[in-house]
């Protein structure tokens, strides 16, 4: 089990701040391609990946990361602080 | 080392008043304030959203690595989410070193880096509705210079 | 814009507290405070000279010509003269724009310019006398950027 | 006459902050070298030009700048503002 977060128009698109999700993937390119093909609101929302930052256990990393014993997973747009 | 990330306001002149102060190895002091602005004169207001625990995280990390490349006396970041109007201040960083050109590099560093790699979103609420603030391509080339 | 050349000293952050504040076309406000640094241990005093009204003349062009360079929305300098002791503030400026680049760019060019091009000498007194402190070449070097 | 007003160590060799001078010199470079020749306090504070500025009526200026009309006329070592 892997806490998935998302965040301003991913967390609007796929309608849900956060869930638990239960996952054999090993990395992050892996569940996403799981998330999207659950069903077609993570479809629309990954559908441009280029698009899509993600950060494991908090900090930012890649799609090609593992998750395996990780905590939580994070999806959100290129960061717009200062 | 001074962060702080909240919904409140802040108050940017208590802010900058004793920032730096009192030592005497410090000759330059240098401070920004970002404040919300707005450029279609129909802005009601400002919504930034963020990732609280990765937020705290990743400015600390940003801090200390400024903090040490620049052998800074001290720095402060205060940021703010939530929702907020045009004129308020949004955030702001703060430097002091020896020198004014280190003070300056470390709190454009700073500013550079909070802009594209802290988990912050901003959504502008006007008269047309709602829309996420996209980020800039100029924003994320600012962060090849260092 | 506001300018002063003064003996007496400022409140750093009084003069940041409201700085820029109030509009809504500033999204970014930059402020530069230099300070009395005791390099050596023994500095007891600085003393400031100038040069009356050839001061402020060359100032109100400096600031005029950041202000309409980087179209600030306003500008701010106050620079002190006379004796200070280490960790006083000796002078700042204040920058305010629309975005953080002219804001910061506009700042350094201010303090650049004021550095070589605004008539002030500084003399440190220590335990082991007093000395005027030179000019450095990188000060002068630092004005081609512009 | 023309006011001469000296700053920093330049006013420390010189001894006087400031003085009014009788002159027929055009420039400042002719200046400098009648206050040269005038007394020897004169010939060291301005051994070594490189060294001094020099602003007519307030606008920082070079040794070649004309004096006729002027007011008054400054010499001072690099300023060390900020």
């Amino acid at each position: 089990m892997i806490e998935v977060l998302y965040f301003a128009w991913l967390r609007e698109r796929i309608g849900q701040p956060r869930e638990r999700v239960e996952t054999r993937a090993q990395t992050v390119a892996e569940l996403v391609e799981e998330l999207k093909s659950r069903e077609e609101r993570y479809a629309v929302a990954f559908s441009d990946l280029s698009a899509v930052r993600v950060a494991v256990d908090q900090e930012l990393t890649d799609f090609s990361a593992p998750i395996v014993g990780a905590r939580e997973v994070a999806f959100f747009p290129p960061m717009t602080g200062g | 080392m001074d962060i702080r990330v909240q919904a409140e306001p802040f108050d940017f002149g208590a802010e900058c008043a004793n920032f730096g102060q009192g030592r005497r190895d410090v000759g330059a002091v240098v401070t920004f304030m970002g404040v919300v602005r707005d450029d279609s004169g129909a802005l009601t207001e400002m919504e930034i959203e963020h990732y609280p625990g990765m937020t705290e995280r990743a400015i600390a990390k940003i801090a200390q690595q400024a903090r040490d490349r620049w052998a800074l006396a001290d720095v402060k970041v205060i940021h703010r989410h939530g929702r907020m109007r045009p004129g308020e201040a949004i955030m702001m960083v703060a430097t002091a070193a020896r020198h004014r050109k280190a003070a300056f590099e470390a709190a454009e560093y700073l500013m550079d880096y909070l802009k594209s790699r802290a988990p912050f979103w901003k959504k502008e609420y006007g008269a047309d509705g709602a829309q996420w603030v996209a980020a800039k391509d100029e924003d994320e080339d600012a962060l090849s210079r260092w």
